[in-house]
C-alpha cells in the first residue's frame, strides 16, 4: 500500500486545562481534497497550528510522506512543503502583491549576493519575477501586481493568500475556511480555480469550511470535529445523513 | 531614485542656506578672547563666578586704553557643564569666531576634552582652575594659572596630619570626574607617605543624591577624617549626610567646595568643616582688598576663588598679547610661557617649564556659617 | 553585623520609593499594556510642585505646611498624570493604535516634561527647604533619620491605602475588570475611559508623593531627577511581575535593598548595573516576575 | 422594542452583515440561529454597541441607539452576555456581581437578592474567585452579572458553547425563567438550534450575513430549510 | 555589473575624495561648517543602522547608543593603546560590535514587543555601565587625545556603503524577508522562514552599523566618554528614524541629518534673543519632543514614508 502523505496519529493538545484536540488520528492519501467540519470550538483551527508546527502536540505523532515531522519547526515543515492559508488573512499587508509571492520562495541566492550586484542575484530576482508574475496570472492578480497587499478588495486578498501559499511549491495545502466572507457565487468560483489547481499542481489539500454547499460539493471526503475528537469521517453524503454530526450543530433533541 | 535625488538637493540646500549665516561678519576692529565656562547645568556656579572675574576684569583692561591699542571684546560660550557641548562650542570659536586665545574650562574633565582641539589649531587654551595634573600635559599651547592637584592634595593631607592631627583617613571620591580622581590619588599618597593610613576608600557619581551607603562603609571603618575631593552640589549633600549618619570626623575637601552652594544645601552640617582653595577675600595685602571692594562695589557680593581666579586669568592674558604685540598665536604663546611674578590678587603668578602656575593654597574653615581664613600652605 | 542593618535601612527608604513609582507603571501596565515613560518625569514634576509651595510658605516646617507640601505635590502630579493620559494616549488608545506608536509618545511626553522643566528651573540642582528639620537617632551602633523613618512609614502606609482602594472600593473593582477584560467590562456599562483616568490619577498621586519623598530625604532636586528612579521603578515592577501591584511593591523594596548591598559590599559604581542585569534576566528567565502570573504567549 | 433597519456591518473591508432587519418584541424570546460565520454574533456586537454598523439604524424602545456609546446603551436597559462567558477570573463572584451593577447602584442589594433567589448556588460561592468556578458556573454567573443591571432586553451569545449537555439543559431552564419571571425580553444566538427553539417563542435564520427564514419556534423546528442551512446539501 | 553600479561604485568615492580636499582646507572651508557636515553623516549612518533592526524588521531597539558605544570604544582603544592604523581599527569595531549584537540577539528575540523594547534598553545601560566601570577604557572620564582618523571623505563613504548595502538588502529577497518577519511573524514561518536566524542576522548587521559609526564618531571627536553613549542618545536615533521615516533606509539617513542640523540652525535663529539663547538646549529637546509627538500622532510615516492604505 501507499505511504499517505499525511498521518496523523494520535495527537493530543492541551492548552492549560483544555482539551483542544484528543487522540485524533487520521491520514490523508495524496491527491485528495479532504474537508475538516465542526462546530465552533472543535479544534479545527488547532488541527491545522499542530500540523504545521505552531502548536506542539502533549501526544502523538505526524508524519508526512513517511517521515515523522512532530518536532520540526513551522519554516522547515514549509519547505517540505507543508502550506498553509489563515482564516483571517495573514498577508503582509504593507508589501506589494508581488512581493508576497515572492517571499514565499525562499532565499535562492547568497545573502551577501545583492550587496555586490552579483550575476547571480540579478538572474534569479528575474527568475523569481517571471514565476511570480505566472502565480499572479493564473489567480487574476497580475493587474494588482505593485500594489500594497492591504489595499487589494476582500475577494483578492483571500487568492492572493492561496496564491502565496503556493508559491512555496507545497505539497499539502492547508485551506482554513478559504470561503469565509465570500459571497456565494464568488465562493463556487475559488473552488472551481481550487478544483484546476490541484490538477495543475499536484497537490494534496485540507479544507476547514463552515459552507456546507462548498464542503458537499468538492471534497472528497469528510472528518468531523467536536470537542477535539473526531466524531464522524466518511462521504459527504454518510456524514449529512450521520445522527452525530447532526447532534453535533443542531444540538441533542432527546434531551429535551 | 529620482525622489531621493530631488530630496536630497532640496536637503542640500536647506543646509546651504543655514550655513552661508555663518559666514566671517565682522570687521577685526577688536582683540576677541574667547571664553568658555559652564554657565548652566551641573557646576554653573563656577562658569558663573569666573564669568563676573573675567567681565571686572575687561572692564578695567578697556578702562585704561585696551591692549595694542584695540578694545578686548569677550566671546562668552555656554557648555551647560558638558563635555559633548564643550567640543562644539570650542569648534565654533576655534573656526567660526577664529579668536587667538580661549580662556577656560573650570572644570578638569572638560577642559581635558577640549584642550586637543586648542593644541591642533595652535590656539593657547588658558584654564583658571582645572588643577588636574593631566590638564597642561595635552601640549605646548595649554597653560594655567592655578596649581595642580598633586600640590593641592599633598598639601591637604599634609594639613590634615600636621593641623589636624588625622591618622586614619576615609576618602569619598567622585569616579565622573579626572579632578577627583586625581586629588584622591594624591592626597592618597601624601597620607600614606607621612604614616596615616587610608582605611576606607568609596566611589559615587556625579549627580547621585544618595551617599547614605558609601558613608555607613566609611563610618564602619572609624575615620578620623573624611577626604571628599568633589564639586559643591555633591559635596553638599555628603556632608549633610555624613552628619545625619552621626559621622563625627572632620571633613576635609578642594577647591570644588569653593562655592556658596555647599553652605546652603549643608546649612549647619557644614559647620567644622575644612577645605582648601586658591584665595580668600580676608587676605591683608592691599592689591586684594582693592579688587574685593571694587569686586563688591560692581555685583554686591564678596568674591571667591572662582572669580578672583577668573579675575587673574584675563589680566595675565592681556598682560601676555602686549608683551607679544600680536595677537599671533605662536607668539602669544611664548610670552604666556615667559610670565614670572606676575602679581595677581590669587598670588604671585610664575609659570613653570609645564606651564602651571606655583601658588600656595589657601585653607578656609566654615565657622558660624561662613568660609573663614585658617592657614596658608606654600608650595 | 550592626552595618549589614544600617545599610538594610538605607535600602528601605529607596525601596519605598521605588515602590511607589513602581506602582504607577504596573497598573497602567496592567490596563493598557503600555510602559509609561512619562511616569518617572510625573515624579520629578511632583517633588517640583511641593518645591514651589514650600518656596511659597511663611513658616516652612510647621505641621500644616507640610501637609500642604505634599497635598499640592499629589494634587499637581494627579492633575499632570490625567493630562498627559488625555492628550497623550488616549486618542490612540480609542484607535488602537500600534503599541510602537503608544511607546514613542511616552518618550516624547517624557523629553516634552524634562525640558520644559529645564527651562522653569534651569539645570543646576536646587536645595529643597528642609520642611522636616532632620533629626538622627541611634539604636545600639545603628542610626537612622527621623526623615528615613517618615519615608519607610509613609510608603507603607501609601501602599496600604492604595490597596485598599483596588481591592475595596467600587472604582478599584472596575480598574481590575477593566485590565482583565476591558470590552466585557464595558459591556457591563463601566465608563471605561474614566477608569483609565482614575488608574493614571492614583499612580500619578503616588509618584508625586514620592517625588517630596525623595526631595526631602536627599534634599536636592532637578528636572532630570526622575529619569533613572523611573527606570529603575519600572525595572521593579517587571521583575514583581509586570501588571501585578504587590508585585510592584515588593520588586521595589527588592531593587532597593540589592541596591544598596551591592554598593556596600561590592562597588556603588556597579550598582546600576545591578538593576539592569536583573531586568534583562527577569526578562529572559522569569518573565512573569516574582508575583506575576504567567501568560502563554497569543499566537 | 428593538428594531434593526437594513445593517451593513464591516470588519475592516469585510462584509459581516447584508441589509439586516429583524425585530424583537417585547416580553418574547427570539432565536438567532445559523451556522458559523452567519453573523449572529456580529448582529449582537452591533446591537450592543461594539460595532457601529456603516448603514442602517438601530432602535431600542423607538429611540435610535446607532451611535450611542456602549455603556449609555447599557443605562437603557440593554445587556448583552458574551459568547465564552468573559467573567472576571481574577475577582471574587461577588465582585462580579457588584460591577454587573454599576448603572443601577441603588438597586444592587434588591437584584443581589433576586439573583440569589434564581442561582442559588452562586451565593454558596461569593467570595471565591470566578476562575475557579466551573464552566457552567461560571455561566450562571455571567447571566447573573448581566442581570445585575436590570436589563430589559438581554442578548446571549451561545450560551451553550463548551458546556456539557446536562449543564446546557439547566441554563435554558434558567432563561426561560428569567424571561417568563422577570419580564426580561431576550435574543439569544445559539448553533444548538434544537435547544434554542424549544425555548423561543420566535427565531430568525442567518446565513452569509443574511437573515433568510424569521418565523415562530414550531415553525422553524420543522424546517429542512434550517438542517441544510448548517449541513448544506 | 552593470556599467551604471560601475560609474556609482568608482565615480562616488572619487567626487568625495574630490570634495573632501576642498572642503577639508580650513581657509577654504570653514572648519565649523565642516564639524556640523561630519557629525551629520556620523549620525546619518546611526539612524540607518536602527533602522534596518526597527523601521525594516520591527524589532524596536532602544539601545541603539550601546553598539555604537562598543564600536567607538574598541577602535578608539586600538588606535590609542596600540598605535594600529585606522582602517583595521574600524574593521575591528565592526566585528566587535556585530558579534555584541550577534550576542544580544539570540536571547533578546525570545521576546517580542515592548519586552524586547525594555531589553535592549536594559543591554545598552549595561554596557555603558560596564565601561564606567573599566578603568583601561578611562572609566567615567573616558578616553582622550585619540587620534582624528576620520574625515569628510571617510564619513561620507561609509555612509555611502552604508546606504549602498541596506537599499541592496531591502530591495532584494532578504530585505523582503525581514519586512515579511516585521509584517507578520507567523505567517513567514509559515512561508518557510527561518525567523529567529533573520531576526539574528538584522540585529548583527545593525550593530555592525551602529559600530562603524561609534568608530568613526571617536576619531573625530577625539574624545569618547560613556555618557556620550546614554539612553538619551539611543532616544535621539529613534528621533532620526521617526522623522525620516521607518523603514525606508534613506528617510532616516536624512532624518539624521536633519536633526543633526537643527540645533545648530536653532542656534542662529536664537542668538537674537538672549533669554532662549539661554536656554538653547532645552529649545532644542523641547522641539524634539514636539516633532516627535506630531509625527506620531499625525504623520506616523514620517517625512518620508508612504501612507499606508486605511484597511
Amino acid at each position: 500500500m501507499k505511504e499517505p502523505i499525511l498521518r496523523v496519529e494520535g495527537i493530543t493538545v492541551r492548552f492549560g486545562g483544555l482539551v483542544a484536540l484528543k487522540e485524533v488520528t487520521f491520514s490523508v492519501e495524496e491527491g485528495e481534497l479532504l474537508g475538516i467540519i465542526g462546530p465552533n470550538g472543535a479544534g479545527k483551527t488547532t488541527l491545522f497550528n499542530t500540523i504545521t508546527g505552531a502548536v506542539s502536540p502533549e501526544k502523538g505523532r505526524i508524519y508526512f510522506q513517511g517521515k515523522d515531522i512532530t518536532s520540526l519547526p513551522p519554516h522547515k515543515r514549509a519547505r517540505l512543503g507543508i502550506a498553509r492559508t489563515f482564516q483571517n488573512l495573514r498577508l503582509f499587508s504593507r508589501l506589494t502583491v508581488e512581493d508576497n509571492i515572492k517571499l514565499a520562495m525562499g532565499l535562492p541566492y547568497p545573502a551577501f549576493a545583492p550587496l555586490f550586484s552579483l550575476p547571480s542575484y540579478h538572474k534569479m530576482e528575474k527568475q523569481m519575477s517571471e514565476s511570480a508574475i505566472a502565480l499572479l496570472k493564473t489567480f487574476h492578480l497580475y493587474p494588482y501586481r505593485d500594489r500594497i497587499a492591504s489595499a487589494l478588495p476582500y475577494g483578492e486578498r483571500k487568492r492572493l493568500e492561496i496564491a502565496r501559499a503556493l508559491a512555496l511549491k507545497p505539497k499539502l495545502l492547508l485551506l482554513d475556511e478559504p470561503t469565509a466572507g465570500l459571497s456565494h457565487q464568488e465562493a463556487i468560483s475559488l473552488m472551481e480555480e481550487l478544483k484546476e489547481l490541484r490538477k495543475g499542481f499536484s497537490l494534496t489539500i485540507i479544507l476547514i469550511e463552515h459552507n456546507m454547499r462548498v464542503v458537499m460539493g468538492y471534497c472528497g471526503r469528510l472528518i468531523t470535529l467536536n470537542y477535539g475528537e473526531i466524531i464522524a469521517e466518511g462521504t459527504p453524503e454518510e456524514i449529512a445523513n450521520n445522527p452525530a454530526v447532526l447532534q453535533a450543530y443542531l444540538g441533542e433533541e432527546s434531551l429535551c | 531614485m529620482k525622489k531621493l535625488i530631488i530630496y536630497s538637493l532640496v536637503f542640500f540646500v536647506i543646509v546651504g542656506i543655514l550655513l552661508t549665516g555663518c559666514g566671517k561678519k565682522t570687521e577685526e576692529r577688536n582683540i576677541k578672547i574667547g571664553v568658555i565656562l559652564p554657565l548652566t547645568g551641573q557646576l554653573s556656579t563656577f562658569g558663573q563666578s569666573v564669568r563676573k572675574g573675567v567681565e571686572l576684569a575687561l572692564e578695567e583692561v578697556n578702562r585704561e586704553g585696551g591692549v595694542l591699542g584695540k578694545k578686548v571684546e569677550l566671546i562668552i560660550e555656554d557648555d551647560e557643564s558638558k563635555t559633548d557641548t564643550a567640543q562644539t562650542v570650542v569648534t565654533k570659536l576655534l573656526t567660526k569666531d577664529r579668536v587667538p586665545l580661549i580662556i577656560g574650562e573650570v572644570i578638569s574633565s572638560i577642559t581635558l576634552a577640549v584642550a586637543p582641539l586648542c593644541q591642533r589649531y595652535k590656539v593657547p587654551l588658558i584654564t583658571p582652575s582645572a588643577t588636574n595634573a593631566d590638564v597642561t600635559r595635552t601640549g605646548d599651547y595649554i597653560f594655567r594659572t592655578c596649581f595642580i592637584d598633586d600640590f593641592q592634595g599633598s598639601a591637604l593631607a599634609r594639613f590634615a596630619i600636621e593641623s589636624l592631627k588625622a591618622k586614619r583617613a576615609g576618602i569619598l571620591k567622585d569616579v565622573k570626574s579626572d579632578y577627583s580622581i586625581g586629588l584622591a590619588s594624591a592626597f592618597a599618597k601624601t597620607f600614606k607617605e607621612m604614616g596615616g593610613e587610608v582605611v576606607n576608600e568609596q566611589a559615587y557619581a556625579a549627580g547621585d543624591t544618595d551617599f547614605r551607603t558609601q558613608l555607613t562603609s566609611i563610618k564602619a571603618s572609624n575615620p578620623d577624617i573624611i577626604f571628599i575631593p568633589g564639586y559643591y552640589n555633591e559635596v553638599g549633600l555628603i556632608i549633610r549626610q555624613a552628619r545625619e549618619l552621626s559621622i563625627k570626623a572632620n571633613l576635609l575637601g578642594g577647591d570644588g567646595w569653593d562655592s556658596p552652594r555647599v553652605l546652603e544645601i549643608a546649612g549647619a552640617s557644614a559647620e567644622g568643616t575644612y577645605y582648601g582653595t586658591h584665595f580668600s577675600p580676608l587676605e591683608k595685602s592691599p592689591q586684594v582688598q582693592e579688587f574685593v571692594s571694587v569686586f563688591k562695589q560692581k555685583y554686591n557680593e564678596e568674591p571667591d576663588a572662582l572669580a578672583a581666579l577668573g579675575y587673574d586669568t584675563l589680566k595675565l592674558v592681556c598682560s601676555a598679547i602686549k608683551r607679544a604685540g600680536t595677537t599671533e598665536g605662536q607668539k602669544v604663546r611664548d610670552e604666556l610661557a615667559q610670565t614670572k611674578n606676575f602679581a595677581g590678587v590669587t598670588g604671585e603668578i610664575t609659570i613653570d617649564e609645564n606651564r602651571n602656575a606655583r601658588k600656595p593654597l589657601v585653607i578656609l574653615k566654615i565657622e558660624k556659617g561662613k568660609p573663614t581664613y585658617f592657614i596658608s600652605i606654600k608650595p | 553585623m550592626s552595618l549589614f542593618f544600617q545599610q538594610l535601612i538605607n535600602g528601605l527608604a529607596w525601596g519605598g520609593i521605588y515602590a511607589l513609582i513602581a506602582i504607577g507603571y504596573t497598573m497602567v501596565y496592567g490596563i493598557m499594556q503600555l510602559i509609561n515613560f512619562a511616569h518617572g518625569d510625573v515624579f520629578m514634576a511632583g517633588a517640583f510642585a511641593g518645591y514651589v509651595i514650600a518656596q511659597l510658605l511663611p513658616d516652612k516646617s510647621s505641621l500644616p505646611s507640610v501637609i500642604l507640601v505634599f497635598l499640592s505635590a499629589m494634587l499637581f502630579s494627579t492633575f499632570l498624570g490625567i493630562l498627559i493620559e488625555r492628550l497623550g494616549y488616549r486618542s490612540l488608545w480609542k484607535k488602537n493604535a500600534p503599541r510602537l506608536s503608544l511607546l514613542i509618545v511616552a518618550v516624547a511626553i517624557s523629553l516634552l516634561l524634562e525640558n520644559v522643566g529645564l527651562m522653569i528651573f534651569g539645570a543646576a540642582p536646587r536645595s529643597f527647604p528642609s520642611i522636616i528639620p532632620s533629626r538622627s537617632f541611634s539604636l545600639g551602633s545603628i542610626s537612622f533619620t527621623n526623615i528615613q523613618v517618615i519615608v519607610i512609614l509613609s510608603s507603607l502606609v501609601l501602599m496600604v491605602a492604595l490597596q485598599l482602594i483596588v481591592m475595596r472600593t467600587k472604582m478599584g473593582r472596575a480598574m481590575r475588570a477593566v485590565a482583565e477584560d476591558s470590552e466585557m467590562s464595558a459591556l457591563l456599562g463601566i465608563p471605561r475611559e474614566r477608569i483609565l483616568s482614575f488608574t493614571f490619577a492614583l499612580g500619578s498621586a503616588l509618584a508625586g508623593v514620592a517625588g517630596v519623598m525623595v526631595a526631602i530625604y536627599t534634599p536636592q532636586i532637578n528636572p532630570l531627577m526622575g529619569i533613572l528612579p523611573g527606570l529603575k521603578a519600572f525595572v521593579s515592577a517587571v521583575l514583581g511581575g509586570i501588571g501585578s501591584i504587590p508585585g510592584a511593591m515588593l520588586g521595589g523594596f527588592v531593587l532597593g535593598e540589592a541596591e544598596t548591598l551591592v554598593s556596600a559590599y561590592i562597588s556603588s559604581s556597579y550598582r546600576d548595573l545591578l538593576a539592569f542585569l536583573i531586568l534583562i534576566f527577569v526578562l529572559l528567565f522569569l518573565p512573569s516576575g516574582l508575583l506575576g502570573k504567567g501568560v502563554a504567549e497569543k499566537l | 422594542m428593538l428594531k434593526l433597519e437594513g445593517i451593513d456591518v464591516y470588519y475592516d473591508s469585510i462584509q459581516a452583515l447584508r441589509n439586516l432587519s429583524l425585530e424583537v418584541r417585547e416580553g418574547e424570546i427570539y432565536a438567532l440561529l445559523g451556522a458559523n460565520g452567519a453573523g449572529k454574533t456580529t448582529t449582537l456586537k452591533a446591537i450592543s454597541g461594539l460595532l457601529i454598523p456603516r448603514k442602517g439604524r438601530i432602535y431600542f424602545q423607538n429611540e435610535d441607539i446607532t451611535f450611542l456609546p456602549i455603556e449609555e446603551r447599557v443605562k437603557r436597559g440593554i445587556s448583552q452576555v458574551p459568547e465564552g462567558r468573559r467573567v472576571f477570573g481574577k475577582l471574587t463572584v461577588e465582585e462580579n456581581l457588584l460591577l454587573g451593577g454599576w448603572t443601577k447602584e441603588r438597586e444592587i442589594k434588591k437584584n443581589l437578592e433576586i439573583i440569589f433567589s434564581l442561582f442559588p448556588v452562586l451565593k454558596q460561592r461569593l467570595r471565591q474567585l470566578a476562575g475557579t468556578l466551573s464552566g457552567g458556573e461560571q455561566q450562571m454567573l455571567s447571566i447573573a452579572r448581566a442581570l445585575m443591571s436590570e436589563p430589559r432586553l438581554l442578548l446571549l451569545d451561545e450560551p451553550s458553547l463548551g458546556l456539557a449537555p446536562l449543564l446546557v439543559r439547566d441554563i435554558f431552564h434558567y432563561i426561560r425563567e428569567i424571561n417568563e419571571e422577570r419580564g426580561v425580553t431576550i435574543l439569544v444566538v445559539e448553533q444548538n438550534a434544537h435547544m434554542a427553539l424549544q425555548i423561543a417563542h420566535r427565531g430568525g435564520l442567518l446565513q452569509q450575513g443574511e437573515l433568510i427564514l424569521e418565523g415562530s419556534a414550531d415553525e422553524l423546528k420543522n424546517m429542512e430549510l434550517v438542517k441544510s442551512a448548517y449541513l448544506g446539501g | 555589473m552593470r556599467a551604471k553600479n560601475i560609474i556609482l561604485v568608482i565615480g562616488i568615492p572619487f567626487s568625495l575624495w574630490l570634495i573632501n580636499h576642498f572642503i577639508s582646507n580650513p581657509s577654504i572651508f570653514s572648519p565649523y561648517i565642516l564639524q556640523i557636515i561630519v557629525l551629520m553623516g556620523i549620525n546619518a549612518i546611526l539612524a540607518v543602522s536602527w533602522d534596518f533592526i526597527s523601521g525594516v524588521t520591527g524589532q524596536f531597539s532602544i539601545g541603539q547608543a550601546g553598539f555604537m558605544a562598543i564600536g567607538a570604544y574598541s577602535s578608539a582603544f586600538l588606535t590609542l593603546k596600540y598605535k594600529v592604523p585606522f582602517l583595521p581599527a574600524i574593521l575591528f569595531a565592526l566585528i566587535l560590535s556585530a558579534i555584541a549584537g550577534f550576542i544580544v540577539g539570540i536571547p533578546t528575540l525570545r521576546l517580542r514587543g515592548d519586552y524586547l523594547a525594555i531589553a535592549t534598553l536594559g543591554f545598552g545601560e549595561i554596557v555603558r555601565v560596564a565601561i564606567l566601570n573599566m578603568p583601561s577604557l578611562g572609566g567615567a572620564t573616558g578616553l582622550k587625545g585619540i587620534p582624528i582618523y576620520s574625515s569628510f571623505f571617510s564619513v561620507y563613504l561609509a555612509l555611502a556603503i552604508t546606504l549602498w548595502f541596506c537599499l541592496a538588502l531591502l530591495k532584494s529577497q532578504p530585505g523582503r524577508i525581514l519586512l515579511s518577519i516585521r509584517e507578520d511573524e507567523i505567517a513567514s514561518q509559515m512561508m518557510g522562514i527561518d525567523v529567529v536566524k533573520y531576526k539574528v542576522f538584522a540585529f548583527t548587521f545593525s550593530a555592525a552599523l551602529a559600530g562603524l559609526a561609534g568608530a568613526l564618531y571617536a576619531h573625530w571627536t577625539s574624545l569618547v566618554h560613556p555618557d556620550s553613549f546614554s539612553f538619551m542618545k539611543s532616544i535621539e536615533i529613534i528621533l532620526m528614524g521617526v522623522l525620516g521615516g521607518m523603514g525606508t533606509i534613506y528617510g532616516p539617513a536624512v532624518g539624521g541629518m536633519l536633526i543633526t542640523l537643527l540645533p545648530e540652525g536653532l542656534r542662529l535663529l536664537l542668538e537674537q534673543n538672549p533669554l532662549l539663547y539661554q536656554n538653547k538646549d532645552f529649545v532644542r529637546m523641547l522641539f524634539f519632543a514636539i516633532l516627535l509627538l506630531f509625527f506620531i500622532i499625525l504623520r506616523p510615516q514620517g517625512i518620508f514614508g508612504k501612507r499606508e492604505a486605511k484597511g
